[in-house]
């Protein structure tokens, strides 16, 4: 019995069922909060990731519905997730966003046109992943978890202080994948955050459709690891729980399961339908909740920001904007041999008579 | 139902005709509840049949294609939807070492009707995962049934007879084609579903294709009709199991033949089609059975997907490639080896 | 905000770290038990059940050396946990088998020659699933417990009274398909009891690197079903165990997860070598408490099994054991056109041609 | 280390000297640690190396080859273990969506210098899922490197390659040859992993083989020599990508082929190797290239495996149906159409 139940874990207290925030719908601090709420420099900071962010994802929607990109999955509403989640990080950490997380990028500081070379399909992934400590955005879904808990593990074993945040839906809490990516982060004490945005649907699968525990955060318990549910439109709230919880799993504590809870305000993608499958009223209660301007709000209530500041942001996010728009008029640089060149190392003899062939066939052989 | 008919709407119909026909058909999957499907082929389902015939499961394919080998040992006949062909993988254990042999295991005794529906194929702009074309891996797995329908017709037709199958059918529809439209009159019964079908006519060339590249084909022998050259296409619809008389007797008349699909070459079916027909029709050929395929490179991203699929210049240049300066005179029959 | 947390169910009570028993080792009732004791006309069939079952898995084993099974996993040491399971069922229930799990099968009334007719090599499984509500035996691991859940639901579906028992390894509860498995029988409230014998081993491979939770059935938590850890070496507490979950299924209440806390006495399978990976000490200290002499302990000293039983007992174990023996000695009936028969409904053409080419080579054609 | 080795041993000595000549690389998977793998491959190595070099893993396919994902992409070189062909299936979408993918998918940003070993194939006697072939789904999958070894110094030298490799190599090993014994001196470097070698040289036929089916193709030649007939024979080595100039130069030589593996026959790699080298080498051949493969079965239970693996007696029935009575003189050598 040397390695029975008693070298393994207790149970770390158990999530709450009601999301913990530091700052309440309308813009005030709540009572006895779990966290300290950021300095105000990461409020704001938070702030002016929020407003670029929301500036860029309508422009990129504009682009989409122009049929400027392939698709667009939108993440109007998650922006306290997106920039709360992307400047908890350290320059060193990793991040490993989805399809949906394109804001998150934004915020970490990746050009936002390389940010959407996926979406506009000119390649797979247009941003250099070592240089921003970016994997590229992944889309099916929690395939990357476990790559966030390999490199994580790498790192730590490289004597790096570093960790992973890995981003991922309540839909794809259901995969193999997610149950896999949590067990070996737990098991090897990996430091990783996996960072659920739990925006309430699964293209048109609710929430309750996918899970019946109280929480997506009670999964942490069956790891024995933390778990911890928090406000997901409180930019104040995600950017500290994650903070802290990359702070632990840089200190040997382990990973931590955060879900957060926010809502999706736009259709899945632009090509997504969902007035058949949710009611708009359940939208607009949300559209109350604004994770902009609650922060704004309280902002403004402390003292902390004022309207040439808040001007400054949102000029910030029209030239965003306007970069985007222009540099998308440029051609697209993708050339025919971009298909071959990167398959392997060097280009094997039956991929280079493809190449020769395509190439020929195209004229510029 | 008569008149102008999509792909898609045949599918739909298809669906909602064998939820009427046999209460132990289920539909389930991701999205094909209410919303009816990301490419609508399950559209109105739910509201028709209710919750418990078509309903949104759990997001996890294996959990998806795995609780339906229960309900199918159970005696139901589950139809369940990957939703894109990529994201059809995470349920591969499931479908290579259960679905397809299970009854085999069990010698008999435990059939399992069952369907699994998958969009598959490039063609429609997508981004990475949503244009993979996986037949290659299903149709090597003995014991899985693994059909394509090109027209609406068919696609009705071979889903109502996939549904009515004791096996497993592995049922993958060319996401491309959903808006193809056709006059049809359904219901409808076409060929059996593992049945090739000559789609047109032909002497000089025999094209074999399928699912996405049938239409692709049919062009490509149009277009060489005007050049001359008489080609006959055919839609072999079951890749696995083979048809091997309807394509051997059309080469054996033609001494030429090419194969088309958009997966990669290598490896990919086309080979099979190619070694078979060789095997079986060595003696009569003119040339080498000819492939033209997507190339040996991951599926491409929306800017360059059409370098990557077969067009109708590159089957035109295939059969350029078909040495017409060699043809012989047809030696006597020869004793053909087997299969 | 309509299908928000609210509409997902509580937390069900954590389940015990130390696991929880009806009879001590030394074979007394224990203080307090969660269940009830079962009657004694139950634990005697649960004696009957494991004496019979300990012989035939000698006998197996025994055939193993010798070289007349392809190989055999034992699971001496766990008789409680086969037996106990197996006969919580109804005859209208569905076993769900693993390879380690013939004496389940053999005490839920499968003939033991079919029975290993799998570890015989004569063919993938030997008895007819649908007449004993047995699955085949499932080798990749974790892959028959969706299975298990879709059944269910069927049976529900068709409005019968019948439940599904799952049976897996702590290893096996690492897989991605057992996470799915879990969430999409708790989702659905499907009639499903999962038993996961934690015998402290996944070949060499011991629990704590499966998981740093404090029980495996912590991990019931994370999907809203009721989860239980009771002490597996006790036959009595297994049968209370998996009929109360099974009841509850029954009745609508969804699925339990059990852990029950184990030991495998033997090697993984007659091919695996114990030595290079645990003490035997470990083991020693394990046969101590051991399931049959607990419940034969507890049965003489409340009066409720004498010699003359229990040699009744014995006496039915040599004869399985016998029976096993002969007829194994008989020829296997395998037959070369086996391999086409049964692949598809009917044989297609190219596998027509394979069989007759085969029956040609080997002379019967 | 001189003398007599076995292919387990030699695979086994090529990862201590890796481990030994790199820190970045790293071992791990089910039971590869104390135990030294069920295979004994990995044997010594956690006693010779720690824990942190070589361990065991939870017990979860995906989540093996999806950490080794990451840590490839960290920069480390990650060698992990598949125990049994069928156990690497609940990897799939791992491998092919993202080992495969992740170089291209980032331009060459990301490579993963990694290494999944699948010991594969059946004759062991072992029961279902513990037999299977699996390469032609990898084979199928662009972006992998795909090699198998049939002799302890290949053994030795490939999976030494493989780790140095800046791809992902899929590295299948020949289980039922674990056993096989060689007179070797390790450290070797024997040809580059990618390239095909001539095992045998004859005249009559050219016989393409690859991992386990090397040494029964090797029986076979020896056969056929005491009939007259001279083989030579093609160990395949590298499945992805092909060497086709050392089998189509072979082949044009002999005018006649045969390609044998353990993997069911339909959709198997050996359609790939028949269709290229016919369409290489068509007016060379004097009769199809056939396939000797195991059945379009799921693997068969120990009793019948026999019957499934393709014999030395089905090789050499292949030779007989490789039409002898028609041979032609060679026609003068005509342009081949390309791959
Ligand atoms: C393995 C896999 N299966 C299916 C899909 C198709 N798909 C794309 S997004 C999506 C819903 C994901 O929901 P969630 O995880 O909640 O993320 P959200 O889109 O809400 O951000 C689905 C089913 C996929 N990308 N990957
Ligand atoms: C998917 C899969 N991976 C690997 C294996 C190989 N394997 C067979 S048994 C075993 C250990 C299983 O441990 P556990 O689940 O605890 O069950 P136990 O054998 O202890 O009863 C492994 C790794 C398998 N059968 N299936
Ligand atoms: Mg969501
Ligand atoms: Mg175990």
């Amino acid at each position: 019995m040397k390695r029975s139940d008693d070298a393994r874990g207790s149970a770390p207290p158990l999530p709450s069922v009601e999301p913990v925030g530091l700052v309440d719908p309308t813009g005030r601090r709540t009572e006895g909060a779990a966290y300290d709420t950021p300095e105000p420099g990461a409020l704001l900071a938070l702030l002016r990731g929020m407003v670029i962010g929301r500036r860029f994802d309508r422009q990129a929607s504009a682009l989409a519905r122009q049929g400027r990109l392939a698709v667009y999955p939108s993440s109007r509403g998650q922006e306290a997730c997106q920039v709360g989640g992307a400047l908890a990080l350290a320059d060193r950490d990793w991040l490993f966003p989805t399809y949906r997380d394109c804001v998150s990028l934004v915020a970490r500081g990746v050009d936002p046109v390389e940010v959407l070379t996926l979406l506009r399909g000119d390649w797979h992934s247009g941003y250099d992943p070592r240089r921003h400590r970016c994997a590229p955005q992944c889309t099916p879904l929690a395939t990357s978890a476990p790559h966030a808990v390999g490199l994580a593990w790498a790192a730590r074993r490289a004597g790096e202080d570093a960790a992973a945040l890995v981003m991922m839906g309540d839909g794809a809490t259901s995969e193999g994948d997610a149950h896999e990516a949590f067990n070996f982060a737990a098991v090897w004490k990996a430091p990783v955050v996996f960072l659920v945005q739990n925006n309430q649907w699964a293209i048109s699968v609710p929430v309750d459709k996918q899970s019946a525990a109280p929480t997506l955060a009670h999964k942490a318990v069956g790891y024995g690891m933390a778990g911890v549910h928090i406000d997901g439109n409180d930019a104040a709230a995600v950017y500290a729980a994650v903070s802290q919880a990359l702070e632990a799993a840089r200190d040997g504590g382990g990973p931590t399961l955060i879900e957060a809870r926010t809502y999706r305000l736009d259709p899945h993608t632009n090509s997504d339908d969902p007035g058949r499958y949710r009611d708009d009223a359940e939208r607009a209660r949300w559209e109350e909740r604004d994770p902009l301007a609650r922060l704004e709000a309280l902002l403004r209530a402390e003292g902390a920001l004022d309207d040439a500041a808040m001007d400054g942001f949102e000029k910030e996010a029209e030239i965003t904007a306007a970069a985007v728009r222009e540099r998308y008029s440029g051609d697209d640089e993708t050339a025919p041999e971009d298909l071959f060149a990167h398959v392997y190392h060097s280009i094997p003899a039956q991929l280079e008579r493809q190449r020769r062939d395509l190439l020929a066939e195209i004229g510029e052989g | 139902m008569a008149g102008t008919v999509t792909l898609g709407q045949a599918l739909n119909r298809a669906l909602r005709d064998a939820l009427a026909a046999d209460d132990s058909v289920v539909v389930y999957g991701e999205d094909v509840g209410p919303l009816g499907g990301v490419f609508r082929v399950t559209d109105g389902l739910t509201a028709e049949f209710g919750e418990e015939r078509c309903f949104d499961s759990p997001l996890a394919e294996a959990g998806i294609v795995g609780t339906a080998v229960g309900m199918a040992m159970y005696g139901l006949r589950p139809v369940v939807e990957m939703q894109f062909d990529a994201f059809s993988y995470p349920a591969f254990e499931q479908v290579v070492s259960h679905v397809a042999k299970m009854r085999n295991r069990t010698r008999g005794r435990l059939e399992l009707p069952m369907v699994i529906r998958i969009p598959y194929g490039g063609g429609i702009g997508a981004v990475e995962h949503h244009a993979d074309s996986s037949e290659a891996y299903w149709a090597h797995t003995p014991g899985l049934r693994v059909v394509t329908p090109a027209t609406p017709s068919d696609g009705y037709s071979m889903l109502r007879e996939a549904v009515d199958s004791p096996d497993p059918v592995v049922f993958l529809e060319p996401k491309r084609r959903y808006w193809t439209k056709e006059e049809a009159v359904l219901p409808v019964r076409t060929a059996p579903m593992d049945r090739a079908v000559v789609r047109r006519s032909g002497d000089d060339v025999t094209l074999l294709a399928y699912g996405p590249m049938v239409e692709t084909a049919l062009e490509a022998a149009a277009a060489a009709a005007e050049e001359g050259t008489s080609v006959e296409v055919v839609d072999l619809r079951s890749l696995s199991p083979f048809d091997d008389a309807t394509a051997a007797a059309s080469v054996r008349r033609t001494g030429r033949a090419v194969v088309v699909h958009e997966a990669s070459g290598f490896a990919g079916y086309g080979a099979e089609v190619a070694a078979r027909l060789t095997e079986q029709c060595f003696h009569y050929l003119e040339a080498p059975v000819l492939r033209v395929c997507g190339l040996d490179v991951p599926y491409p991203p929306p800017v360059l997907e059409e370098h990557h699929l077969p067009s109708v210049d590159r089957i035109l240049d295939a059969f350029d490639r078909l040495q017409w300066e060699r043809t012989w005179t047809a030696a006597p029959a020869p004793a053909e080896v087997g299969a």
